[in-house]
């Protein structure tokens, strides 16, 4: 049962090669449902593999299974095998969920695209690399997992490609991740120089020098930090939301940007041999989720504000790997995977509603016209904002306590977090859910001009009828039990008891003791649990009187936030100009230097040519001169030689 | 005793020389072909001179042929000049100089 | 290589010497420096016969018969029979110079030539094995000695130059021919004149007037020194 | 030129070891080339076609070559041996191993991909003719086992080369071959003594004279500076046509000017004729002092990789920023090969492969752009993926082979390379994977600007690739795939030659250490 | 036979003199003068045919006549080649102490003859037999040159070349410094008339007299030299010469300029720079097929005597020549490729290029080594049959204009006009440039291969560099050949040009030089085998 892993990525393989070749063909609707069903498949043989899992025990639950020697040279020898065990497991299992849900939402969302069965062959390949990067035995398998997903990502963000913004976006993400990548390259080399070898199980067995574990473990989070948008990397991602929105769900938020953390906890054991790389991370990563929340506070456009919320539950994330709270960040990805995936799919489904408008002051009492949209989004935003008993209290929560124990001051900031979290996301609910109705004076020009500009056709009525509506059930269904995973995630880890935490029981094999839980009180425990859920309580509740009738309250949208600290800018004259600048005098210098010296022998032949025609005057009488100069020299030779 | 041979030998060369000059600095082909036979005579001086010296016919010998070099040569250098001013005037070198570069 | 070992030759020989080297030193400045080109034939017979003096006072009686006999006999006679039928008597030094440094640097190479010479002749210049062809001071007289030579060591060469004699001959033949109409390649030359004289026009013009009153300075300089020399 | 030559040496082949495939490799191109310089210059589609089928039929010879080439054996396979210039040593001696089996099987494909794939009306004949001498010398270059042979298909190669940029090139053609052609005999100069001065070293131990490089190889007769010397006297006719930095401003022009077979050949296969030498005759002739001078090719080679990469990010002609980006390729392989490592070596060789592979297809794909706006400039193309969705798709594929894309087969050799060059040079192979980030940035640029956005002006009306030129891609893509999702086959041949050639190196430098 | 056996007599010791009256005449070894013979006995009897026999002017019959006598004189050669080389490598097996190189003691296969005034050994053999070829290819080119140009009026042009080739042939086989010079004179003398031999030629004539005066200054240099080493050596038998200076070590500086003053003679024959000056004005005035016999035959004569020269009579000064000969090298191969590159008429390109030809062949000298004699001779035989073969394209492109019109522009389009034509130029010039697979690439390897073998690295270096800047002047005329298409393509006039058509004797010509390089650099073996048994024994 458990070789159905085999399975698990082969299934949308299959989708994307029958969709390569005959997507076309197949048309609108039908190629989105065989991605989906493939997307379905691929969960089915997860659940499958899960159940031969748990046939077997303990330190048995690490299976791998070869499919065929990749690479080898010399002592390199790579083989493509995957590698299933709980943590890989669980991956596959939220991962082919998720993903089977926005697949079939997609099939909806997508409906009427002229590209849309490319659509799909993107979302199959991108399911495919992804199964591939958490399957991965090896470092380098996952690594083909890993740039996968981020040419997907790439392919996806700039699907919309006529759009200057979404191509632009699309060749940031790449190029940023690719910054990330050289981390995770070097990390391989640097293991591969040390051990002799990528496989994960090898790595993760062998003892290491502090310094090599800090090294691969630091390097790892380079990597992690491109595609888990960390700071200074994050700052694809808010821009990656030119893409689809379910792109947005699936990649940008519930799978693909995960995979940072997934890779630091695959490699656990080394991180726990790095404290110094431990606290690097951890630092971070509250970093990251202070910083993002902020700019998330400011933020107009929906699809933004979940970006940037993403960016800093990232950090949460983050900030559980760095304090060694392996399973706490799992757990996390995982209700982050529900709430986030539903909000966005919710707010694709507002966009699709509204004709494509995305900015929040021009929405507003929405609940009236699509409820089903609004009622799972407000789950959704419970909890995110750390609400119990929504998921999100119980994951945030253990990450919390996980950073107090490292240090005080990281629990502090990840309580800030928590309070703006809160804050922000009620201010988003209240301004598009609740509120008066804004979109009727929103200019109708622009709308239309923007829903042309969108290249996402609508059908004739749709374009003259600009009443928001409820979007079709293929795209409420996932929205629906988006909903009730957001709402009882919790359960999954349940922080009462060791018997409850059946995910921690379950990733056991994998991270082992978790040194937290042994040594923390009860009391302090609860302490931090009151202080936490105050602090939801307080920004929800700041967020939903302020927010209760404003649109624009500039004292709390400073236009540094709003403009996410000018990170563009900044990355723009710090980085990219300059070395655009290099690359100019480079070029300068290969013009006129290099080639000028090559150029530079031609001119001087042609010049030394040109010098000695002159003396060829035609003249006999210096011809013969000539004749007598070399008499003179070579006598002159002769003189030196027989009498010097 | 007679005169030592080097002071024949440092005439000719002397000889030699201002053949060269007189090649090197005059227009006229005419005047510059004379000059090459002082370089010639000068070279006659000197083999007649080592003839002496190694008391030795072969030098003597080798002057008869350079003289008949000098008589063909002259003959051929000539009729290149009498070719070339019959259908021009003048007769310095320097008038010829459309090959050149 | 002193030239105080003329004393100890006699004084026969030295006053021989003496005089045959100003006869040829003399007549061969003067072919170098006569302006009228009749002027240099007859300076040339000078040195001709100079040489011929010499050879007789190194006992090559045969040898300063041919030199006067063919050389000033013939070969001048050739050469002034040109000078007149070309009508080329002139002074061939009255044009302005156009290659401005050849004199002096012509007299300074040679001289530098004639320097490296006398430098490695300084020790010995005679050094090579005696008497290889045949003593010069034998028995038999130097006719007998010569044609000996001549017609056994130096049969191969003697009957090669009767091919240079055939050359000649061909040589002439083929060089008299006349010619009909005018160069074909007339055109060309023409061509490349103007050229040169555009070129020459459009140097003046980019020189100075300082440059060209000094290249006129020159030219007459020239001039008065060529008339110097001719007076 | 060489037919009679070949013939000769085919008579003997025959009646010794039966079929002599490696002298047909080499003849059967040169004959294709006499028929088609026989045929009228009307036929048009006749010479195209004997011409292809000329080059079909050398690259079934190769194919046939593949499947019968022994895995697991690092030796010399297939070896012909017949003595060419007695008096000289010098036989007519070729031989096959890993390194060099798959450029060969390079050469059997990507010729005649590039008679089919770009269309070339101006003299037809000569232009088909001189492709098929081209590749009769890349054969022979790469199967040449002996110096002097190779040497002369090392030089032959610049003839046809000349004539196809000087003749069916564009722009300033004139210059770009000229240049191509000096600047590479240049660099023969040096080899061309260092070769002689081997050879007459050798002889100088007492050894009869020969050219052969099995034979030197065993004991070269020289050592300590004079090796050093020797080797960088190679070293600078390879690194001109590697090229290495500073040596490598022809090919920007050559590359730019010639016309797309042109280019796909250049790329494809003359470069790897730097390298392949530096493999083949630099470390099998010098061990120590490839060794010893390891460092100073691998400075080159990095400087290479990030030097070419900023100078492609900033061109304006989109042949021109893939010849840059060939400046890059082309270090990682050096820098694999003088990482002295297995990895590092079959990295570069593969690597060799992939870059042919799939730089000959960015070439072709461009060229196909330019026969249809005559541009070259980016700035003039946009929006190309909507009216050309399927050339669009296959220049990313390619485009993310060259990037090195997992999966793909532009990232076996990177990796290959990095991983292998990470123990011996860890700081310079630190550079090196930055030099990746670079990849992605200028392809994307130029793919984003040219593919991206809205077709405007002329773009509108651009056509998407037809049947033909599909064809042509096909087997390039499957390569490119293929080689990278299961590139085992390839390294399996590899491995065992380039294990040998470290032995060999190792073995030497060993034995000078221990003197 | 047997005439050959009695000729292997030891070279002549000086006897004591004989009584005056009764010397006997030397014995006259006519076997190893027949090709003399046959060629300068052939133009005699040319020229006594034209006169008694002949009514009108009957070139067809001329040139028949001069082809028929080279290849008789041809016959006795490869006979005495297969002598030789008989003898040559009997003595090859015996070892190299017989075979010793610059061995004033004459062993083995080579002989002397007329009382040691000439050599019978396989480097006469050789070059006596590249003449002969010479000849017979300048002698084709210029059949058609002189009906087209309506210059042939006698058998004048016919003679003057037999004559010429007769005086390189007695530069290679002459063993004493005066017989050298005699055929130096021999050969230098027809070529100015040769030179002038357009009767409306201008520069011809104007050609012939800068060539006639450099000419008559560099003999009397040369002729210097010769009475200086004949006062230093007391002999001017090369042999004599020889053995003088392997028994006197000490060498005193008069010999030593006579040395270099003969190293200016045969520089200024070859066009060695600085000695150069005459090369490309006479090149470039004289008509086409001239200047190619020319280039040829002055080169191989020349270099012919000075190997022989300074291989046997001064190989053991090869210490103190060898610099000269380096700098004259160096010299010419950077000034002869570098203004070759400036140059805008293609015969002055082909004049400096030959200066940079000589500077190869001077590095093969320099190397001062059996192996760089022979690297010479395959040099200068390959070279000569590119060269013609280049020279009879000129002299047919030179048609239209009568020869005049030679600039790079002039050759636009050449390769519509007559694309085999140009193929032929294409192929002969990138067999000059050294392109692998000609004869020219065989010739640049040989010599660059014994410079490399005397370890002269850095010469050899320059030497290909040299070739790399002179590639590109080949490159240039094969540039504008190639271009200029569609120019004046529907130009019926200019593709049909009678003018442009090589008559039936320059097409042999084309072919024999064809079959030359491309035959001595796809299989080399033979020739090189040649150039070397030619070395075995001088």
């Amino acid at each position: 049962m458990i070789d159905a892993a085999a399975f698990i990525p082969l299934c949308p393989l299959v989708g994307f090669t029958i969709l390569l070749f005959f997507g076309k063909r197949i048309g609108d609707p039908l190629s989105g449902w065989i991605a989906t069903t493939a997307m379905g498949g691929a969960f089915i043989s997860a659940c499958i593999t899960f159940a031969g899992l748990l046939q077997l025990h303990g330190a048995e639950r690490h299976h791998i299974q070869k499919l065929f020697t990749w690479i080898s040279a010399g002592s390199l020898h790579v083989d493509a095998s995957l590698l299933v065990d709980p943590l890989s497991v669980t991956m596959v299992l939220f991962i082919t969920g998720v993903g089977t849900l926005i697949h079939l939402y997609s099939v909806g969302y997508m409906h009427g695209d002229e590209k849309y069965p490319k659509f799909f062959v993107y979302l199959n390949l991108f399911a495919f690399s992804m199964l591939m990067l958490v399957l991965g035995s090896s470092m380098l398998v996952a690594f083909l997992g890993w740039e996968g997903v981020g040419a997907c990502s790439y392919f996806l963000i700039s699907f919309w490609f006529d759009r200057p913004t979404a191509a632009a976006a699309g060749k940031k993400a790449f190029v940023t991740n690719r910054v990330g990548d050289v981390g995770f390259m070097l990390a391989m080399s640097l293991t591969f120089v040390t051990i002799g070898s990528l496989d994960f199980t090898a790595l993760n067995q062998a003892p290491l020098a502090r310094a090599t574990a800090t090294g691969i473990a630091l390097l790892l989070f380079l990597g992690a930090a491109g595609k888990s948008a960390q700071l200074p990397l994050y700052i694809w991602l808010p821009d990656a939301m030119e893409g689809p929105t379910p792109v947005s769900a699936l990649i940008h938020a519930a799978t693909m940007v995960t995979a940072g953390v997934y890779l630091l906890c695959r490699v656990a054991p080394v991180l726990a041999q790095a404290p110094t790389a431990s606290t690097v991370i951890a630092i971070v990563g509250v970093a990251t989720a202070f910083v993002a929340a902020t700019i998330a506070c400011a933020q107009n456009d929906i699809k933004k504000v979940l970006a940037y919320s993403t960016v800093s539950q990232l950090g949460y994330m983050m900030l559980a790997v760095g304090c060694g709270a392996y399973d706490a960040a799992i757990f996390h990805m995982v209700t982050h995977a529900f709430f986030k995936a539903l909000m966005f799919l919710g707010a694709g489904s507002v966009i699709h509603g509204m004709h494509h408008e995305q900015d929040m002051k021009k929405m507003g009492a929405l609940r009236k016209f699509m409820p089903i949209t609004a009622y799972t989004f407000i789950i959704g935003w419970l909890s995110i904002a750390g609400v119990p008993p929504f998921s999100g209290f119980w994951s945030k929560d253990e990450i919390l306590l996980a950073a107090y124990h490292k240090s005080p001051i990281l629990w502090a900031f990840g309580l800030i977090t928590a309070l703006l979290t809160a804050y922000y996301m009620t201010r988003q609910v209240r301004l598009v859910f609740y509120g008066e109705q804004r979109f009727a004076r929103a200019d109708h020009n622009e709308h239309a001009a923007d829903a042309e500009e969108a290249e996402h056709a609508h059908d004739a009525q749709h374009e003259a009828d600009h009443t928001p509506h409820e979007s079709p059930w293929v795209m409420t269904a996932p929205l629906v039990v988006l909903a009730a995973l957001a709402a009882l995630g919790g359960l999954l880890n349940l922080p009462f008891s060791p018997r409850f935490a059946v995910l921690s029981h379950f990733l056991h094999p994998v991270f082992g003791e978790s040194l937290i839980e042994a040594h923390s009180a009860t009391t302090l425990k609860l302490v931090l649990v009151a202080v936490t859920t105050l602090a939801a309580l307080i920004g929800v509740a700041y967020g939903w009187n302020r927010w209760s009738s404003a649109t624009d309250i500039p004292a709390l949208e400073p236009r540094l936030l709003a403009n996410a600290y000018e990170a563009d800018t900044i990355v723009d004259t710090v980085v990219v100009r300059p070395s655009r600048a290099l690359a100019e005098a480079s070029f300068a210098v290969d013009r006129n230097v290099v080639d000028g010296a090559v150029n530079g022998v031609a001119t001087l032949v042609g010049k030394g040519g040109g010098l000695l025609r002159t003396a060829q005057t035609g003249y006999v009488r210096s011809y013969a001169l000539f004749v007598a100069g070399g008499t003179a020299l070579l006598l002159a030779w002769v003189v030196f030689r027989s009498v010097g | 005793m007679t005169v030592p041979v080097h002071l024949y030998l440092a005439l000719a060369a002397a000889l030699f020389s201002i053949g060269a000059v007189g090649l090197l600095v005059r227009r006229n082909v005419l005047v510059m072909f004379m000059c090459v036979e002082l370089m010639l005579n000068a070279v006659n001086l000197t083999f007649v001179s080592f003839a002496r010296e190694l008391n030795d016919i072969g030098g003597q010998a080798l002057v008869f042929f350079v003289m008949v070099v000098a008589a063909a040569e002259v003959v051929v250098g000539l009729g290149v000049i009498v070719a070339i001013f019959r259908r021009r005037s003048g007769a310095t070198a320097d008038d010829l100089h459309i090959l050149k570069g | 290589m002193h030239l105080l070992s003329l004393l100890a030759a006699t004084k026969a020989d030295s006053l021989t010497f003496v005089i045959g080297a100003v006869i040829v030193l003399g007549g061969a400045l003067g072919v170098v420096l006569s302006r009228n080109p009749v002027h240099a034939a007859l300076m040339l017979v000078q040195t001709l016969f100079g040489v011929a003096v010499l050879f007789v006072a190194q006992g090559a009686h045969f040898l300063a018969a041919v030199q006067v006999i063919v050389y000033a006999g013939a070969i001048v006679v050739l050469f002034l029979f040109v000078i007149m039928l070309l009508g080329v008597d002139r002074d061939d030094m009255v044009a302005a110079e156009p290659l401005k440094n050849q004199f002096p640097v012509a007299v300074i190479v040679v001289a530098i030539v004639a320097a490296e010479l006398l430098l490695l002749g300084r020790r010995q210049w005679t050094t090579g094995t005696p008497s290889v062809v045949g003593a010069l001071r034998g028995p038999s007289g130097n006719v007998e000695q010569l044609a000996e030579a001549i017609f056994t060591r130096y049969l191969f060469a003697f009957e090669a130059t009767s091919v240079l004699l055939v050359i000649a001959v061909v040589a002439a033949v083929a060089l008299a021919r006349r010619a009909d109409g005018t160069d074909v390649d007339a055109d060309y030359i023409a061509e490349v004149e103007a050229a040169d004289a555009a070129l020459a026009a459009e140097r003046a013009g980019a020189n100075t007037a300082v440059d060209e009153l000094a290249a006129e300075e020159d030219s007459a300089e020239a001039e008065e020194s060529g008339a110097e020399v001719t007076s | 030129m060489s037919l009679l030559l070949a013939a000769h040496a085919a008579t003997h082949v025959h009646a010794a070891t039966g079929f002599p495939i490696l002298t047909a490799l080499v003849v059967v191109p040169a004959i294709t080339a006499a028929i088609v310089a026989l045929l009228p210059k009307q036929r048009l589609d006749a010479i195209r076609l004997v011409g292809i089928l000329g080059s079909v039929a050398t690259a079934v010879l190769a194919a046939y070559l593949l499947a019968r080439f022994k895995t697991g054996n690092g030796n010399y396979q297939f070896v012909t041996d017949h003595v060419w210039i007695k008096s000289f040593g010098i036989h007519w001696k070729l031989g096959v191993d890993g390194i060099s089996l798959f450029l060969i099987a390079l050469t059997g494909v990507l010729f005649p991909l590039s008679l089919i794939g770009p269309v070339e009306n101006d003299n037809v004949k000569s232009y088909v003719a001189w492709l098929l001498v081209l590749e009769a010398a890349c054969m022979g270059t790469f199967l040449a086992l002996d110096l002097f042979v190779f040497f002369v298909f090392f030089e032959v190669v610049l003839v046809p080369m000349y004539f196809l940029i000087a003749n069916w090139g564009h722009g300033r053609r004139d210059y770009a071959a000229m240049k191509f052609f000096l600047y590479t005999l240049a660099g023969s100069a040096f080899l061309l003594v260092g070769m002689l001065a081997v050879v007459f070293l050798h002889a100088r131990g007492a050894h009869p004279l020969t050219f052969d490089l099995v034979t030197l190889a065993k004991d070269p007769g020289v050592s300590g500076s004079t090796a050093r010397w020797l080797f960088l006297a190679f070293a600078v006719a390879f690194a001109v046509k590697v090229p290495l930095v500073p040596l490598h401003t022809w090919l920007p022009d050559a590359h730019t000017e010639a016309p797309t077979a042109g280019s796909v050949i250049l790329a494809g296969l003359l470069l790897k004729m730097g390298t392949y030498g530096l493999l083949r005759f630099g470390l099998e002739l010098f061990p120590k002092a490839a060794h010893d001078l390891a460092p100073l090719m691998i400075t080159l080679a990095v400087i290479g990789i990030i030097y070419g990469a900023a100078i492609a990010a900033v061109q304006r002609d989109l042949k021109r920023l893939v010849a840059y980006s060939s400046v890059a390729h082309l270090g990682f392989i050096v820098l694999g090969t003088f990482a002295f490592t297995s990895q590092g070596m079959s990295g570069g060789v593969i690597q060799m492969i992939n870059h042919g592979v799939s730089t000959g297809a960015l070439f072709l794909l461009v060229g196909w752009i330019y026969e249809r706006r005559h541009t070259r400039a980016i700035s003039e193309l946009s929006g190309l993926q909507k009216v050309a969705p399927v050339m669009a798709a296959m220049f990313t594929v390619v485009m993310l082979s060259s990037i090195g894309l997992p999966g793909l087969n532009g990232f076996v050799g990177e990796f290959l390379v990095l991983i292998g060059s990470f123990g011996p040079h860890r700081w310079w192979a630190v550079v090196a994977t930055f030099g990746v980030v670079l990849a992605a940035v200028y392809l994307l640029w130029a793919y984003q600007r040219v593919f991206h956005g809205e077709p405007t002006g002329d773009n509108e009306k651009m056509l998407d690739l037809n049947l033909r030129e599909k064809l042509v891609m096909v087997p390039l893509l499957l390569l490119i795939v293929g080689m990278g999702v299961y590139p085992k086959p390839v390294l399996d041949r590899i491995n065992p030659s380039v294990d040998r050639l470290i032995h060999h190196v190792r073995v030497a430098t060993d034995a000078e250490g221990a003197k | 036979m047997k005439l050959l056996a009695q000729t292997q007599i030891p070279v002549q010791v000086p006897q004591a003199t004989a009584p005056a009256s009764t010397f006997h005449l030397p014995h006259v070894e006519y076997s190893l003068l027949l090709p003399e013979f046959f060629v300068i006995g052939g133009a005699l009897l040319l020229l006594l045919f034209s006169a008694l026999v002949v009514k009108r002017n009957r070139t067809t019959l001329y040139t028949w006549f001069t082809l028929i006598t080279l290849a008789a004189a041809s016959v006795p050669l490869v006979y005495r080649w297969h002598e030789y080389a008989k003898h040559a490598k009997a003595v090859a097996k015996l070892g190299p102490a017989v075979s010793q190189f610059g061995s004033p003691v004459v062993a083995g296969p080579a002989t002397r003859g007329v009382e040691g005034a000439i050599a019978n050994d396989g480097f006469g053999i050789f070059l006596v037999g590249l003449l002969l070829a010479i000849a017979f290819m300048a002698i084709l080119i210029g059949d058609g040159w002189l009906r087209r140009e309506k210059q042939a009026r006698g058998p004048e042009f016919h003679v003057l070349v037999l004559l010429a080739t007769s005086g390189a042939m007695i530069m290679a086989v002459g063993n004493d410094l005066i017989v050298t010079f005699l055929g130096l004179e021999i050969l230098s003398l027809p070529l100015f008339v040769l030179a002038a031999f357009h009767s409306r030629r201008a520069l011809g004539r104007e050609a012939a007299m800068k060539y006639f005066i450099l000419s008559a200054f560099s003999s009397a240099l040369f002729l210097y030299g010769v009475a200086l080493t004949y006062g230093s050596t007391g002999s001017t038998n090369l042999d004599e010469i020889g053995s003088f200076l392997s028994q006197n070590v000490a060498t005193s500086g008069v010999l030593l300029a006579g040395v270099a003053l003969l190293l200016i003679g045969f520089g200024f024959k070859v066009a060695a720079v600085p000695f150069h000056t005459w090369a490309p004005d006479v090149y470039q005035g004289s008509p086409s097929p001239v200047s190619g016999f020319m280039a040829a035959a002055a080169k191989v004569g020349a270099f012919a005597g000075m190997l022989r020269v300074f291989m046997t009579a001064f190989s053991t000064l090869r210490l103190d020549w060898q610099p000269l000969v380096a700098v004259l090298a160096v010299l010419s191969l950077i000034v002869g490729a570098v203004m070759a590159a400036v140059q805008t008429d293609v015969k002055r390109m082909m004049a400096y290029s030959s200066i940079s030809h000589a500077g190869f062949m001077l590095v093969g000298l320099q190397a001062g080594t059996t192996k760089g004699v022979a690297s010479v001779l395959e040099y200068v035989a390959i070279y000569s049959f590119m060269l013609l073969g280049a020279f009879a394209v000129i002299t047919v492109a030179g048609g239209p204009s009568h020869d005049v019109a030679q600039s790079v522009d002039d050759y636009r389009g050449f390769a519509r006009k007559r694309p085999g034509l140009a193929l032929l130029f294409t192929i002969f010039l990138l067999a000059q440039a050294g392109v692998p697979l000609t004869g020219g690439f065989i010739a640049k390897f040989s010599v660059i291969a014994a410079a490399v073998d005397a370890k002269s690295y850095a010469l050899a270096i320059l030497a290909m560099l040299s070739a790399v800047v002179a590639a590109f002047l080949y490159l240039r005329i094969v540039l504008a050949m190639y271009a200029g298409a569609g120019d004046e393509a529907d130009d019926a006039s200019v593709l049909k040009d009678p003018a442009l058509r090589p008559s039936r004797a320059v097409a042999v010509a084309l072919g024999i030089a064809l079959v030359v390089t491309v035959a001595s650099g796809v299989l080399p073996g033979p020739a090189l085998d040649l150039a070397r048994h030619a070395t075995l024994a001088f």
